[in-house]
């Protein structure tokens, strides 16, 4: 942002105290996050918006109000633990469903992720009312496609999403590090070839109703 | 019927109507999987993917029997486990290429504890404080100014909803043809037939025209069409006679005297 | 409004410190400026919001926003000496019109495509305005001439384009396949699908015109 400002500037930065001030007044003025490169562009040359953001923050510690992190970008939010004080606020989210749920939370998790592996995990196809929700809500986005054979597309969360839960980063996820370490991330394919019982001869079958007599 | 035997017969009624509700209540093969698991009341990576398989085929059976439509991926599912069950049981087969049962009871297992921690992350993910419930942004952001400064923007689901709105578009196309001025020749056919009876002498092809189908001309041309090809049609079941004196002259007919 | 508050509550009210960041989370979020009344009347018993908002005002003396006074109403707004950085803030995003976002689509789809092509896809004609705006934007810039009688310049989508798409190449946008997973498509069979708009005959056009005149 401002490696050199003294040489590249012919004012002075202001002092730190008074970017943070500024900082201040534009976050709170946004409902929407503000990303540092915005900052700094609205700011006097020579200033170092990740400096006095990392001051500001630490004066709202504790406040009602916090400075949170979301992706590159900063918003103020109040204290969760004030929640109780904003009824008049609460706004009606829509219900999610189940598979809506789950489908985000594997996106989440997964991304980039195609359609095929989402249907893999929860075993069951995707319906195209959920994916199509979820996109409305701005909390999936497409991302890059992957380069494999049909070079199918991906699903990615988006900052909306982060900032909706409060997550500076999909890195933030809850228990992602041990979800990782357990290898309960990784795509591992079946052993062999996913081969059904190819004839479908009658075997099974007969197997299946000697069992069943319980 | 014994006042045991009822009983006993409402009970299997309700047994039945519980299994199907629990079918219905299901996400697929794999969520039931998960669900039987439970009853092991162990970790699921120590988990008798034998045992569970065994849960699941007995499942299948009672639905079948109770004659309840299962979903294809369900019996596919059963069929792929009785062929595992029959892996694990039988002494590994030299010659026999592919996994072995452990490797695919390994592969199920880990798919169950998969998507037993993504519902666990869902769930927590939703615990989460959220924005508009638990924390909130500002209320009322200043306006800024004066916008002098307009970027046009758009999202890449605003471009495919364009595109798939033209796409689709077209697809329409065919459908919404203006079919008022059409007169099909199922309708004069079924016109003709009504009124052949009372055709005794020759008369003009003309006046067999619907009513309010001559005044304009693309109506007019499309009955006489239809109609001419009808009277074709009867005259050729034989009920008919057509009649012209001379090209492009009136086209007569009348009913075929039996 | 507590002159009492011992008397009147059975719980103890919370210190004054708590109250100072009641009222901070709920001016924030507040979408109107709020009165001491309606701030009182969300707090715990007991609680004093006229001093705690005293206290408040004092905290943020100075700082790039200020607790002001609007009727008998409080708010936070930002400090008039910053004025000068809400002028950036006047980028005011719109969305394209329909009929730019159409032609958009078509280009990034079909490119190179002409003028006359669009228009056959769209079915209606292709205001000059809107091409404009599109090359103004620099999302769309002229390619070469077709090989055709009259020559006529074709366009093609830019890098800008794509960057602020997210998309590698103009082959990454979703095909028809996946527009129709994604729901965004009917499921009907379409004519021809992704044929090239060049191997199309005119009768889409005329076919419309005929449709449009109920």
């Amino acid at each position: 942002m401002s490696a050199d400002p003294e040489e590249k500037s012919l004012f002075e930065a202001p002092p730190i105290a008074e970017q943070e001030r500024m900082i201040e007044a534009m976050l709170f003025a946004s409902t929407e996050p503000v990303t540092v490169a915005e900052l700094s562009a609205r700011m006097p040359h020579g200033s170092d918006a990740a400096e006095a953001l990392a001051y500001l923050r630490r004066r709202y510690e504790g406040r009602g109000v916090r400075l949170v992190r979301i992706g590159d970008a900063w918003a103020f939010r109040t204290a969760p633990d004030l929640n109780f004080l904003m009824q008049k606020e609460t706004v009606e989210s829509r219900k999610l469903s189940r598979a809506a749920i789950e489908t985000l939370a594997i996106i989440a998790y997964h991304q980039p992720v195609t359609r095929a592996e989402i249907e893999e995990i929860r075993g069951v196809a995707v319906s195209r009312g959920t994916v199509d929700q979820l996109l409305e809500m701005e909390w999936i986005r497409f991302g890059r496609r992957r380069m494999t054979p049909g070079r199918p597309v991906t699903f990615v969360v988006t900052e909306a999403f982060l900032d909706h839960f409060g997550l500076e980063s999909a890195r933030d996820l809850p228990g992602l590090k041990e979800l990782r370490a357990a290898g309960l991330l990784d795509n591992r394919p079946l052993p062999g070839s996913l081969a059904l019982p190819g004839e479908e001869d009658d075997e099974p079958v007969t197997g299946q109703t000697e069992l069943f007599e319980d | 019927m014994s006042e045991a035997e009822q009983s006993s017969a409402v009970e299997e009624r309700l047994a039945a109507e519980a299994l199907i509700v629990d079918v219905d209540g299901y996400e697929g093969p794999l969520d039931l999987l998960l669900m039987l698991s439970r009853t092991q009341k162990v970790d699921l990576r120590r988990i008798s993917i034998l045992h569970l398989a065994e849960q699941y085929l007995a499942f299948i059976n009672r639905a079948e029997t109770l004659r309840i439509e299962l979903a294809a991926d369900y019996l596919v599912m059963a069929a792929w486990l009785a062929f595992l069950k029959s892996r694990l049981l039988l002494p590994p087969d030299p010659t026999e290429e592919g996994p072995s049962g452990e490797e695919m009871a390994a592969h199920l297992a880990w798919q169950l504890e998969r998507l037993q921690a993504m519902r666990e992350a869902a769930a927590r993910l939703m615990a989460r404080d959220q924005k508009g419930r638990d924390f909130f942004q500002r209320g009322q952001p200043e306006d800024v100014m004066r916008v002098r400064k307009i970027t046009w923007g758009a999202t890449l689901l605003d471009l495919m909803q364009a595109y798939a709105r033209i796409r689709t578009h077209d697809s329409f196309r065919p459908f919404v043809l203006d079919r008022d001025h059409v007169f099909t020749m199922e309708q004069a056919l079924e016109r003709m037939r009504g009124l052949i009876g009372y055709a005794g002498d020759w008369t003009d092809l003309s006046t067999y025209l619907p009513e309010g189908w001559g005044a304009d001309p693309s109506r007019r041309r499309s009955a006489t069409a239809a109609t001419f090809a009808a009277t074709l049609e009867l005259a050729k079941q034989g009920q008919i006679e057509l009649r012209q004196s001379g090209t492009f002259a009136p086209i007569a007919i009348r009913r075929k005297p039996q």
